[in-house]
């Protein structure tokens, strides 16, 4: 059958259409602003990394420290029971060496993103974000690293209270 | 349980840039797969809508706006949802609805417009993370596929080569589509891997294009493919699977897609397919991505965990060889408006099957095939099994 | 409260801000692209009909909606229409109150499906079912190809 | 087979909720849902469904977020661009096919998370037709109330008379947000804002969530003393372009109603149900709705209510859960509420709001504006 139809529907534009009114067209900017509440655990998140530390919860049901925090475990599916700390040092899960910025613009000068497990919390357990003082070359999938804050007086309660992750130097941790 | 048949299909073309509004490429996707199940409106009972995020074509509640086009008007007419796994889903449902015995006749429509979003699709994607454990940092959507595939290749020592020959095949393959948007007969290795290097190891060739585009197929119950005669153009759903990973994707490990492998299970199990790589002949896993196509085939259960490389490099996967792996050309070679890349899993399982495929008919003859998508955070996997 | 903890102050909970921001470029479509040039060009608004059905439909699509066949026939609108249906809108688009209301409508045309919901250009008092209108369009030259340029519905007179 | 709910869970509809994340409301109603059917969601459930839309959730791909509150990571899940009903609908089809034994459907609203709704609904609109016209997307619900009244014969005083009892019924529902000693004629004077319909016609947006378990006829006969049967469901869409819908009797719920009747082998629905709970997004839609369901004659919806037929003790008891305008909009979870108030009013567990010897039910639900899409289901118990 697909071998026999004369013609597939779907007109082609070129780029430069849509701007310059080859076709006639609506421009519109949605109003779409939220607050999103935060919650329990989140806003205690917030809070912590205003002050410099990173807190997790822990389930007694599977046993695990959950990280980041929440108020129930997905596992066991029941509340969790405490707050607890981990530290602010981990390890590279994985990493891109990115030349894209995140506007998709190019950049010469790549970014180097990633996921962090963190010490402290349950295997794999971390989050996303930047490394610094570190070539793309240096980095690699297990190195360990950790949290440059900024200033206590620079920090709002923000994944970007920290700078970035930067390696591990002999010594710490 | 009733057996449930897909006996038509349609799709438009798949370009970064269609005229046609929403609706209308609905509507120029759904006449076409009625027309080849040689049905009109009123033989359907149900339609159901695959589209992906709202913030794409630009309208709330975009399953309502579309609905007229996907020919939904005064009918049972049902949105699903599940990110990018909504180019296989929505025919899961479309299944639901028939094999339960609500509806005899299903139409299922997809449709993505993504030019809609200025200045580039690019921008919507900022939204899809978590407003304050991801959002601060701005991320770029290609680097979590650079951090997955990065995972992937560590973990299992697979060199990029192996990779990067699936984005050659796919881009070949997509020649023989009449609806591709960056076919390719020429494309080589080096091509692929001398590209650009947009977030290491993601090149801009290992990455499908957005695009704009619509695809239908018509479900239906063995009564009606009997009454109907649609017995030639029927192709059966065997089986169906669906798995959603859990949202804390900084908390698992990236290197096996286990929700995939879930949902395989689960569909398989419905099959009867004990021994997936003897039972199946040929596969549409998505492939957004070129890593991506090797990662589902490993979830799958048609390649061991990290092998799934070889069987590339020895050709395996080739649409002549001993497996053959997105014949379409996949959304690699033919685009990926997400929803609608039905057209290149459903709808090409159901071509093949059928042996409608025209210039890309598998030359061994098939009889079973699996399609299967992915989508949100690197967290859901759906699947179909298709037979004859 | 939640489940096992209670923050005591409750000015500890936080709110993140954000805005799921984007602009957007709309086709008017293969239908709207035929309609939207007659209206900008030469002042006309066109319905279609349907061959199989012969329903006439505006606004124009490129399916008939009963039918969900492909529409290709132009058939012009009655210049006049009629008022089926009336609303004395008091605030903005926000919520904000409006210094004047504005008038809308929905603008039914004799042997066609559809019609138009627009503004009606008239005192809030007058705004009443069973009108006649006819649209009222930007001049020539203004017009850019968009529902905007209808202006709105006035009684005869305009 | 049949198709039963066996357990509902419900959080109180609040104004505003900054103690919870969405994943905790989420969380909140899920448990009481697990709690009331006596089941673990990580062993004893096949499937999860949850109904949202993106731009209520500010999210690109809300689908992402929903599993873990749930219990639902690695279990199948899907999303559901719909109202509950629909996401019932979808629950009630994969037990049918054998799909799964056992369904969870969750819907929500974190409404208190979103600053500009107007917009939102505006974003809805037609992007050609009726987007670049502007202003507040309520003039549609104003010109239909026009058309509506003018076509049926209802008055704006009819409307006020619901816009009063609803709120007043919802003094007695200990769930919900907006319960208040407001008269017809306080109803009936409040702001014009989009005239004819009122500020007190609209129904204020709450936060809530309301999570269904839904189990197969064996499963369901184990799991519950006296399992609440799904005896009909039905959904329908009309056109979503404002111009060419009906705008007097709306389709979406007429012909929802005539699929749920039919699986429900409903022949005269005017006398068939001991009570009724219908959307009433708008005053004018509880009237509009009754009688797009057959319910009540064509015109005559608005005497009915006058006669005292839709009060508690009345021929039809309406909207006693308090409605959207005495409970909240809940958004796309408000059809699910209304499915939870039958299931207790079933089950005799209704409190003060109690329909005496309540054995069958008749549920409606529509999307919201600019939607043209709702549902209808059939609950009964026995058998």
């Amino acid at each position: 059958m697909t071998a026999r139809i004369p013609r597939w529907p779907g007109v082609e534009l070129g780029p430069k259409d849509l701007e310059s009114g080859v076709v006639t067209t609506v421009r519109y900017r949605p109003e779409a602003k939220f607050a999103w509440s935060a919650g329990e655990a989140m806003s205690r998140f917030l809070a912590e990394l205003q002050e410099g530390r990173l807190i997790a919860r822990n389930c007694t049901g599977c046993d695990r420290i959950l990280f980041p925090p929440r108020m129930f475990c997905e596992e066991c599916y029941r509340p969790t029971d405490a707050w607890v700390y981990v530290r602010d040092t981990g390890t590279i899960e994985t990493y891109s060496v990115s030349y894209l910025d995140t506007d998709a613009r190019r950049i010469t000068e790549p970014i180097l993103v990633g996921v962090v497990s963190l010490d402290g919390a349950s295997p794999r357990m971390g989050m996303m974000h930047y490394f610094g003082e570190m070539s793309k070359d240096d980095i690699r999938i297990g190195m360990r690293v950790k949290a440059k804050w900024r200033a206590p007086k620079d920090r709002v309660g923000s994944v970007l209270d920290i700078e970035y992750f930067r390696p591990l130097r002999e010594g710490e941790g | 349980m009733r057996k449930v048949a897909v006996v038509g299909a349609g799709m438009t073309l798949f370009r970064r840039r269609l005229q046609e509004t929403g609706k209308e490429l609905s509507f120029e996707a759904a006449r076409m797969a009625l027309d080849s199940a040689k049905m009109e409106i009123g033989d359907v009972d149900a339609v159901i809508q695959g589209t992906a995020p709202d913030a794409f074509d630009g309208v709330h509640m975009k399953g309502e706006y579309l609905l007229d086009g996907s020919g939904g008007r005064r009918k049972p007419f049902m949105r699903v949802y599940t990110g990018g796994g909504t180019g296989v889903f929505s025919t899961i449902a479309g299944y639901w609805h028939v094999a339960s015995g609500l509806a005899d006749v299903a139409l299922v429509v997809n449709e993505e417009k993504m030019s809609s979003c200025q200045p580039h699709p690019q921008s919507v994607f900022a939204h899809i993370w978590d407003p304050i454990l991801d959002r601060p940092l701005r991320p770029n959507l290609i680097w979590i596929f650079a951090m997955e595939m990065n995972r992937y290749m560590t973990v299992h020592g697979i060199p990029y080569e192996d990779i990067a020959r699936v984005a050659v095949k796919n881009k070949r393959n997509a020649v023989g589509h009449p609806c591709a948007q960056l076919p390719d007969p020429n494309i080589t290795l080096e091509d692929v891997m001398n590209s650009e290097l947009m977030a290491w190891p993601v090149r801009r060739l290992d990455i499908s294009p957005p695009s704009d585009g619509a695809a239908a197929v018509v479900i239906a119950s063995e009564d009606v493919v009997r009454k109907r005669r649609l017995k030639d153009q029927a192709a059966w759903i065997k089986g169906v699977g669906w798995c959603i990973d859990s949202t804390m994707w900084t908390d698992r490990d990236l290197v096996f897609p286990e929700y995939v492998n879930r949902a395989a299970k689960m569909a398989y199990k419905q099959a009867k397919i004990v021994s997936p790589r003897r039972e199946i002949d040929f596969a549409e896993p998505y492939d957004p991505f070129d890593y991506k196509e090797l990662h589902h085939l490993e979830g799958l259960g048609l390649a061991d965990k990290g092998k799934a490389g070889l069987m590339t490099r020895e050709g395996i996967t080739e649409r002549d060889g001993d497996f053959p792996v997105c014949p379409s050309g996949g959304l690699l070679g033919v685009g990926n408006p997400i929803a609608a890349t039905l057209g290149i899993k459903i709808g090409e399982l159901y071509w093949q099957l059928t042996g409608q495929a025209g210039k890309r008919q598998i030359p061994n003859e098939v009889h079973t095939g699996v399609a299967q998508a992915w989508g949100d955070l690197m967290q859901y996997g759906c699947v179909v099994v298709m037979g004859t | 409260m939640t489940f096992t903890e209670r923050t005591r102050d409750p000015r500890a909970y936080r709110h993140w801000p954000g805005h799921v921001e984007a602009d957007y470029i709309y086709t008017s479509g293969i239908a709207g692209e035929h309609f939207f040039r007659e209206l900008r060009d030469h002042g006309r608004i066109l319905g279609t009909r349907c061959a199989e059905c012969g329903r006439r439909w505006v606004p124009p699509k490129l399916f008939c909606e009963e039918c969900f066949v492909e529409v290709r026939d132009w058939v012009d609108l009655p210049r006049e229409g009629r008022v089926a249906a009336t609303c004395v809108v008091r605030v903005d688009a926000h919520g904000a109150p409006l210094r004047t209301p504005e008038v809308w409508g929905l603008i039914r045309f004799r042997g066609f499906e559809g019609g138009f919901v627009h503004r009606l250009l008239i005192a809030p008092d007058r705004a009443k079912a069973g009108l006649a209108v006819k649209a009222v369009l930007k001049p020539e030259g203004s017009r850019t190809g968009a529902i905007t340029d209808i202006e709105g519905f006035a009684p005869g007179a305009a | 087979m049949k198709v039963g709910i066996v357990g509902v869970g419900v959080t109180p509809f609040r104004p505003t909720t900054p103690e919870f994340s969405w994943k905790e409301l989420m969380y909140d109603g899920a448990q009481r849902a697990y709690a009331d059917a006596g089941i673990d969601p990580r062993t004893d459930v096949g499937s999860f469904i949850t109904c949202a839309e993106d731009y209520y959730e500010g999210f690109g791909i809300f689908d992402e977020f929903t599993p873990d509150q749930l219990g639902a990571a690695l279990r199948p899940m899907h999303t559901v661009g719909g109202d509950g009903i629909q996401g019932l609908a979808n629950a009630v089809m994969q037990i049918l096919s054998g799909l799964a034994d056992v369904v969870v459907v969750e819907s929500h609203s974190k409404a208190s998370d979103i600053l500009t709704f107007e917009g939102i609904v505006a974003h809805g609109l037609d992007p050609i037709w009726n987007k670049p016209l502007g202003g507040h997307p309520n003039y549609v619900a104003g010109l239909e109330m026009d058309a509506f009244l003018r076509g049926s014969g209802n008055t704006a005083k009819d409307c006020a008379l619901i816009a009063s009892a609803n709120r007043q019924a919802a003094l007695l529902n200990p769930i919900a947000a907006y319960g208040a000693r407001v008269t017809p004629e306080q109803a009936a004077a409040s702001p014009a804002l989009w005239a004819p319909l009122r500020h007190l016609d609209v129904s204020i947006l709450a936060d809530g969530c309301v999570v269904l378990v839904v189990a197969g006829e064996k499963a369901a006969r184990r799991m519950a003393s006296a399992p609440v049967w799904v005896d009909g469901i039905g959904w329908a869409s009309d056109s979503p372009s404002l111009e060419t819908r009906e705008w007097v009797i709306p389709a979406y719920a007429r012909i929802a109603a005539t699929m749920a009747y039919r699986l429900a082998k409903v022949r005269a629905p005017a006398g068939a149900f001991d009570l009724a709970e219908v959307d009433d997004k708008f005053s004018y839609k509880e009237l509009q709705h009754l009688e797009a369901l057959g319910l009540a004659r064509k015109g005559q919806a608005g005497t009915m209510a006058r006669r005292g037929d839709l009060d508690a003790g009345g021929k039809l008891p309406t909207n006693v859960s308090g409605g959207s305008l005495g409970c909240g909009n809940v958004l796309d979870a408000s059809g699910l509420h209304r499915i939870a108030e039958a299931v207790l009013q079933l089950r005799g567990e209704a409190g003060r709001r109690q329909v005496d010897g309540a054995k069958r039910a008749v549920v409606q639900s529509w999307r919201g504006l600019p939607a043209a899409t709702g549902a209808v289901a059939v609950l009964g118990v026995g058998r």
